[in-house]
């Protein structure tokens, strides 16, 4: 890796763009530098150090820049989250960085809002554009600003966090989909830390998995594949076994040597099940723990279990004595668990059963370390720093009531959670923020929340921008460093750079609170500043030193038995028989990664599916409906009604209708669009941003559409022939 | 350099053009430069080395232009008075890079480290015959393969296909 | 075209004089019709339209096609095979008959040779159609260069070359051989360019007897030599699938079976060119009844043959049961079955039992639907040898199904067209009926009368050999 | 030195996530087709997740099967080119030279594996995607046949450097793109000359197995078997 001085050197090789630039037909210029970089050998790939930026897993990454231009994007070999790993997602972060519909410049809106109309403007006239309002708005009511942001971690969050509080306003929503609310609840309720914990599957033995999904669309799916893969085949004797419980054969399901399909909504359940053998075979170690909910655990015999889930007595009870007799275990609830109405009950039984095992705070256990001590010293302010990881719908459905009666004269939007994709439409974001006056947007890209603003900044990718970051899971601490890895390719300005700026041109306040000239200035005041400790950081990636200290549980002692609430879920059985199953793209995750053709065409390991969204049923149940696979259906829900093409899954409960999230964009550029419909149209908008919230039915239609597969219907099912 | 995408070719005018080539006719013109450079004077008359100005040979795959920064070391006290020269400093003083013209294409399919060729000590003027006679560059050899297994089976290097186009 | 035999004065062209029969069995050479101008002229348009789309598949990339992963080999390569098969037809036909000493050969020899040759070069072009870089064919020439490369002569495909190239050259030489006499004849009739164009092809031939006696020493030696090549040719097509590690190509029985298959499809063209011929140039004397019920005999036979190749085939598979060749023939019952039953229908349900009859074999339109319906059949059979087996490779998971699309039917009816065209000049400028041998024949000839019938002899009399000259 | 590159690939850690395949794509300057394309059957990915299903519900499974050319010792793809623009190299991998193919297509047909990709068409990199494009390899023009190399590229690099200083090439130091990135760790690269190497020692595992062995292909890519827990 090169050093960075030299980096920093290269900033100024214009004459590059012009060399490299544009290769199209034979290259008839040789265009040499007037002032060549220091060490600097014309041909010899260079790698720098930054973050992936295509989820919130705060993945380390190395990216091999070629002449001024990223050509690979690699695993940080030397960061503790992935170890040199990165999924399909992660390596198409070039994709994102050379995409052909980045905003390259401001654009202020020149139609109807919402039209999509946009003029470009210049930096000095989108800024003035953007500070008249924001100082009427400062000098006359500070309240009616409202950020909506993804979740922003490490020092943007901070300038984030300062600005709106100097500004005088407290109105900023970081919404996340996917933010796992049901199982911070439950932690708080069964570990009473809400935070997330860290599984250590490279030392356990025997993993429970109740719809878990670490191993795609989690929490931090590369370090738990990667830890996975250690639990699997690293140790000499030992081999972790996985049994996985859940509605649908997903990806995680099929990892493991035992799926045992249960009842959509019931995983919760069958944890109790498990610990109710546990506590009555008296195989638990914590049992105190055990005797305190033995009475609760009396209703919820495998028998009993049985009838409402699905699964066999005999297997739950086979399972819970497998589970108890080889520790350390881990149970992990995913996605699909977590997002049902019922979602945090489901965590905490689940969560219940490490704790009957015993395996809290112990190798091959869940822990609770302190992750956010690097940002102490901020006090009070860390949690700008390191927020927690919730989704922000509460906040979001205050947010969106208030804009509807009119509270907020600006709005400023930002990040790649799309909440005009993302909410159900029954909530009416566009609607809502209709009643803004004015809406400005930070993105990369025109997407459906984006195209509503009036004014459009263009900010970097993670690959050409400043920045830190503190990775949710996977690590002790570590602080990931981000830097440009090449020459920004657009006329960009970061959202913590105009930030920075705005405030300094509001004064007072948010000038003091936001003191430096630049995001770069803060980061290098914030890590101590070009050489030294911070420039060796930057080559390594970041801050990884093992320094942080375990929080373990504080009240594992006194566990609250969790209640279903059984509420039931949207739609008459009758009218709507299928449960919808939704579940975040491996690829295309919450849609953001739609537009990149890469991952558009990576067949999916489920449907084998590419560039279009399908509706997975247990073949058996399309046969009853008459389907085939490839076939078009309706699938109505009560709240919406979509088409989508059939791919059958085995694996899946027959009662169960499942689709991946991600695809049916209408604006988010030619890649994007039109592949297919957002099942999200089908979820009622309820109290929760509950995923698995809705039944559904399916009838056969006609669509001009094909579903595009790599598998062939009939020899995928012929590995005989192979193996 | 980056590769591109072959052109596409007319089937048929490709296996004529192909004929036309191999017949060796077309090519050693002279190329125009913005700057009537002359190798002679700074390769024969001053016994410049060639990595003085292209350095990057001996440690990358390409052979590098030098850059103004380079030319000015020397021209900011030798010669100043002559007219190319002069142009020379226009362009460092206006901080602009020269655009010269490409004289030597290496096809994209073909993977040629100069580092290799200069490190196994092959003179320059092996594959560049006549450039410290010549004036702006100028490529005097047609470079067929046939030119690279010639030498190739003399020295009895590799001649495995993928060592150069992969 | 008349069902009935034409009466028997009429096939006695000997009792006819020489001019007459010169002229009736010359009637394509002399006399040109409208029919003829729209033939080339329709032949002509859909060869351009097959060029033109040939360009645009060359230019645009093979992905116009409906070629896909696995199937990378389909109509082009099935159309190759088909076309090498009906180059079976002449040389080889006539050869044997010119070896058996069959009489009744003389005027199917040169419809039959020509065909032969056509059919070739329609087929030679197909594997240059079907290259990814056509305009890089020349790597497959042996060709010394200064990058010293070579062509791999492991690969089939550089034996396939060869074996066309050969057999091309080989039945090119055979089809002028054997022409030489009756272009001789032809400059002989003809006056101003036409005499100067025939009087160089016909290499001063004045039917001198050492002349006749070398044209005959050579035509005998190129009909042994033929055979072993027409032979090879064809083995040599079918390795070019059964060398491969594909399931359904790599099978033993290949090349016999394609030999035969070619033979099969070949006499079936004859019969088809022989009755056009008869009916265009109006030579319902010269190809009687009495060929294309011997015609009808060898294609009767050739269906059995081909039968009892194809159950052989199938037996050892369905037998065996191993999985990977297994797939291939299921997909018979599934995708492909379209194709199996026309193959099974054309090639053996319709003409074996028609064939059987001589009712069938005697009448010149009855005969034509065997022979037409094993071209068909035939081409299916091509198809299901080449597209089955690629589209049920050894991995499932990939397997795709094929279906052409107009470039390759376009390409195709071009070289269709091609042959056609090709056939069509020749029939103008060449003499088209072996007018020399048919007169050495019609020496050889008499009626004999047997019990109470007169029949036409077709025995050779022995010791006239030479008599002619 | 020789060297005898293989990869092992462990079905017991392959979750099917298809990060080599995408890793592939950004190493390879392999081209998106499109969904028109797809439909066609051409994807042009190098190394490809083939997934089976297995039982009826509610025993159904899944098995992964992540497929890279499998650079058999005694290759079919080999043979049959008629103008060596594959073939086997000193390394013992299947070469393919692009410029020297006239895309007869005939070891597509030949390989068993069915890992050969056919440029269809003259794929397009939209401005600036193309910016990417990795200049250590070709970009394919129309008409020729491709396949995964175990990034050849890398192994040249490799080997330079190591000659540059004098060294041979140390365990580990090249590895392909999808080995590289693969989460779980279920692919590893190495010389199987090396008898001290990784991969020589991974593969005394007594789970390895070759695909379709009966062919005689004797691929350099082994697999070893998913194991199976208690199970029910």
């Amino acid at each position: 890796m090169l050093d960075r001085r030299q980096f920093l050197k290269l900033g100024g090789a214009t004459a590059f763009a012009t060399l490299f630039g544009g290769c199209d037909k034979v290259q008839s210029r040789l265009i040499p530098f007037v002032i060549p970089p220091e060490n600097y050998t014309l041909g010899e790939a260079l790698w720098y150090a930054s973050v992936c930026g295509q989820c919130p897993a705060g993945c380390g990454v190395v990216v091999r820049v070629s002449e001024g231009r990223a050509k690979k994007v690699e695993g940080n070999p030397l960061h503790p989250v992935n170890r040199g790993k990165l999924c399909a997602r992660g390596q198409a972060a070039l994709q994102a960085l050379y995409h052909p519909e980045r905003l390259s410049r401001p654009m202020k809106l020149s139609g109807a809002r919402g039209s999509g109309a946009y003029t470009p403007v210049s930096w000095e006239e989108a800024l003035s554009l953007l500070m008249g309002p924001l100082k009427k708005g400062k000098a006359e009511a500070p309240g009616s600003l409202l950020m909506v942001s993804e979740p922003m971690r490490g020092h943007a969050g901070l300038v984030a966090g300062r600005f709106m509080k100097a500004f005088g306003s407290k109105h900023r929503v970081a919404w996340d989909p996917f933010g796992p609310d049901a199982m911070l609840s439950a932690n708080a309720a069964v570990y009473g830390v809400r935070d997330l914990p860290e599984h250590d599957l490279a030392n356990a033995r025997y993993l429970l998995s109740f719809s878990g999904d670490f191993l795609e669309t989690g929490i931090s799916p590369v370090h738990y594949a990667r830890e996975y893969g250690r639990m699997r085949g690293d140790r000499e004797t030992i081999r972790g076994k996985v049994v996985h419980f859940g509605p649908r054969l997903s990806m995680t399901a099929t990892a493991a040597d035992l799926f045992l399909p249960c009842a959509p909504g019931t995983e919760g359940f069958v944890a109790l099940g498990i610990a109710h053998v546990m506590v009555r075979d008296r195989l638990t170690a914590a049992s105190s723990a055990a005797g305190r909910l033995a009475d609760d655990l009396g209703a919820y015999s495998p028998e009993e279990v049985e009838k409402k889930t699905g699964v066999h007595a005999h297997d739950i009870a086979a399972v819970a004595e497998e589970f108890a007799r080889n520790q350390p275990g881990l149970a992990v609830a995913g996605t699909g668990a977590a997002t049902g109405p019922d979602g945090a009950f489901h965590c905490a039984a689940v969560a219940l059963l490490n704790v009957l095992a015993g395996n809290v705070g112990t190798p091959g256990g869940v822990s609770f370390p302190d992750r956010a001590q690097a940002f102490a010293k901020y006090g009070a302010e860390a949690a700008l720093l390191a927020p927690s990881p919730e989704s922000g719908y509460g906040g979001m459905r205050a947010a969106l009531e208030k804009m509807r009666g009119g509270a907020f004269r600006m709005a400023i939007l930002s990040g790649a959670t799309n909440p005009a994709f993302t909410l159900p439409p029954s909530l009416k974001f566009n609607e809502a923020l209709s009643k803004v006056p004015f809406v400005v947007a930070f993105a990369s890209f025109l997407d459906e929340t984006t195209s509503l603003a009036d004014l459009v900044l263009p900010v970097p990718t993670a690959l050409e921008a400043w920045g830190d970051d503190l990775a949710p899971v996977g690590h002790a601490g570590a602080i990931t460093l981000c830097q440009p890895v090449v020459e920004p390719l657009h006329d960009t300005r970061s959202m913590p750079d105009v930030l920075i700026a705005a405030a300094k041109e509001l004064g007072g306040e948010p000038a003091k609170a936001l003191p430096w000239s630049s995001f770069r200035e803060c980061i290098e005041k914030a890590y101590g500043g070009p050489g030294g400790e911070m420039e060796k950081a930057l080559q390594r990636g970041g801050f990884f030193g093992e320094s942080s200290s375990s929080r373990s549980a504080s009240r594992t002692g006194s566990v609250a038995f969790p209640k279903a609430a059984e509420r039931p879920i949207d739609g008459d059985p009758k009218a709507f028989p299928l449960a919808l199953h939704l579940y975040p793209s491996l690829t295309l995750y919450d849609g953001r990664g739609a537009n990149l053709p890469w991952l558009q065409e990576m067949p999916d390991p489920i449907s084998t599916a590419v560039w279009r969204n399908w509706v997975e049923v247990n073949p058996k149940t399309a046969a009853g409906l008459g389907l085939a696979e490839g076939d078009g259906v309706t699938v109505t829900s009560p709240s919406g009604k979509i088409t989508a093409h059939v791919a059958f899954n085995p694996g899946i409960a027959p009662d169960v209708a499942a689709m991946p999230l991600g695809q049916g964009h209408t604006r988010y550029g030619k890649y994007a669009n039109g592949r297919g419909e957002n099942p999200i149209t089908l979820l009622p908008a309820g109290e929760m941003y509950a995923l698995q919230a809705t039944r559904v039915a399916l009838a056969k239609t006609k669509l001009s559409t094909t579903l595009a597969r790599t598998g062939n219907p009939e020899g995928q099912w012929k590995v005989k022939n192979m193996m | 350099m980056a590769r591109r995408p072959f052109n596409a070719a007319i089937p048929l005018a490709c296996l004529a053009l192909t004929l036309f080539l191999s017949a060796g006719a077309a090519f050693a013109e002279t190329v125009p430069q913005p700057i009537a450079f002359c190798h002679k004077i700074h390769v024969t008359d001053y016994k410049l080395n060639c990595r003085f100005c292209h350095s990057s040979t001996n440690k990358s795959q390409y052979a590098n232009l030098p850059s103004v920064e380079k030319c000015m070391m020397c021209h900011r006290s030798i010669a100043t008075d002559k007219p190319e020269v002069k142009k020379v400093a226009q362009y460092w003083n206006g901080k602009k890079p020269i655009p010269w013209n490409k004289v030597i294409d290496v096809p994209n399919h073909v993977y040629f480290p100069h580092k290799k060729m200069v490190n196994a000590g092959i003179p320059c003027l092996t594959c560049h015959p006549g450039m410290d006679q010549a004036g702006t560059a100028v490529q005097k050899l047609e470079f067929g393969m046939g030119m690279c297994m010639e030498c190739h089976r003399k020295k009895k290097v590799t001649i495995d296909c993928w060592k150069c186009h992969y | 075209m008349s069902a009935e035999a034409p009466r028997a004065d009429d096939h006695h062209l000997a009792k006819t004089d020489e001019t007459a029969m010169f002229e009736r069995l010359s009637r394509s050479n002399l006399v040109t019709t409208w029919k003829w101008y729209l033939g080339v002229g329709v032949a002509g348009a859909v060869l351009l339209w097959g060029l033109i789309v040939f360009l645009y598949m060359a230019m645009v990339g093979m992905g116009v096609t409906g070629y896909n992963k696995p199937v990378f080999w389909g109509l082009y390569e099935a159309s190759l095979v088909f076309w090498i098969g009906l180059s079976h037809s002449g040389t080889l036909i006539s050869a044997i008959l010119r070896l058996t000493h069959a009489t009744w050969r003389a005027p199917v020899l040169r419809g039959a040779e020509a065909m032969t040759a056509f059919t070739l070069m329609v087929g030679g072009l197909i594997p240059i159609v079907h290259l990814g870089r056509n305009w890089r064919v020349y790597y497959a020439l042996p060709y010394p260069s200064s990058r010293e490369l070579w062509p791999n002569m492991r690969s089939p495909l550089m034996w396939d070359a060869m074996a066309i190239t050969t057999y091309l050259i080989g039945s090119l030489t055979f089809l002028y051989v054997g022409m030489i006499p009756d272009l001789a004849l032809l400059r002989d009739k003809s006056a101003g360019g036409r005499r100067k164009f025939y009087s160089a092809l016909s290499l001063g031939f004045r039917g001198t007897h050492a002349q006749w006696r070398r044209y005959h020493v050579a035509s005998t030696l190129f009909a042994i030599l033929i055979i072993p090549i027409a032979v090879s040719v064809h083995s040599i097509v079918s390795w070019d699938f059964a060398m491969a590690k594909v399931p359904g190509w790599h099978s033993t029985i290949f090349a016999p079976y394609f030999v035969v298959g070619a033979i099969f499809s070949g006499i079936a063209g004859v019969v088809i060119v022989m009755a056009i011929l008869r009916k265009a140039f109006r030579l319902e004397s010269v190809l009687t009844p009495l060929h294309f019920d011997n015609l009808g005999k060898l294609l009767c036979t050739m269906t059995l043959l081909w039968g009892y190749f194809y159950f052989t085939e199938f037996l050892t598979v369905w037998y065996n049961r191993n999985p990977e060749e297994w797939e291939v023939f299921s997909s018979y019952a599934g995708p492909y079955l379209p194709l199996f039953l026309t193959m099974i229908v054309c090639n053996f349900v319709i003409p074996f039992p028609m064939l059987c009859l001589k009712r069938v074999r005697r009448s010149i339109s009855l005969i034509l639907v065997p022979a037409i319906s094993i071209v068909i059949g035939m081409y299916a059979e091509r198809l299901l040898i080449v597209i089955p087996s690629l589209a049920r490779r050894n991995d499932p998971f990939i397997w795709a199904n094929y279906f052409p699309t107009w470039v390759e039917f376009s390409v195709m009816a071009g070289a269709a067209a091609m042959f056609v065209l090709l056939y069509m000049l020749f029939a103008k400028f060449f003499p088209i009926m072996a007018i020399s041998d048919i007169k050495e024949r019609l020496f050889h000839t008499a009626d004999r009368t047997i019990g109470g019938t007169t029949v036409e002899s077709i025995a050779q009399v022995e010791g006239e050999e030479e008599a002619h000259a | 030195m020789k060297h005898t590159w293989a990869m092992a690939i462990d079905l017991d850690r392959c979750t099917g996530c298809g990060a080599c395949v995408v890793a592939c794509n950004a190493e390879n300057n392999i081209p998106v087709i499109g969904e028109a394309e797809a439909g066609k059957n051409r994807l042009m990915h190098w190394i490809r997740v083939n997934r089976y299903w297995e039982g009826e519900y509610p025993e159904a499974q899944a098995v992964y099967l992540p497929i890279p050319c499998m650079q058999c010792e005694r290759a079919p793809c080999e043979l049959v080119c008629p103008v060596y623009a594959t073939y086997h190299n000193e390394d013992g991998l299947n070469a393919m030279v692009y410029n020297r193919c006239i895309g007869t297509r005939y070891c597509a047909n030949n390989c068993p594996y069915s890992v050969r990709v056919f440029n269809w068409y003259d794929y397009k990199w939209e401005k600036p995607l193309d910016e990417q494009l990795s200049p250590d390899l070709t970009v394919r023009s129309r008409g020729v046949m491709e396949k995964c190399t175990f990034c050849i590229q890398r192994i040249r690099r490799a080997k330079e450097t190591a000659a540059e200083e004098g060294r041979e090439i140390r365990d580990g130091e090249v590895v392909p793109a999808c080995v590289q990135t693969c989460p779980p760790g279920a692919m590893l690269f190495g010389d199987l000359a090396d008898p001290h190497s990784e991969i020589t020692r991974k593969l005394k595992d007594p789970r390895r197995f070759r695909l379709m062995e009966h062919l005689g292909t004797e691929p350099r890519v082994v697999y070893l078997k998913r194991q199976k827990g208690a199970g029910r």
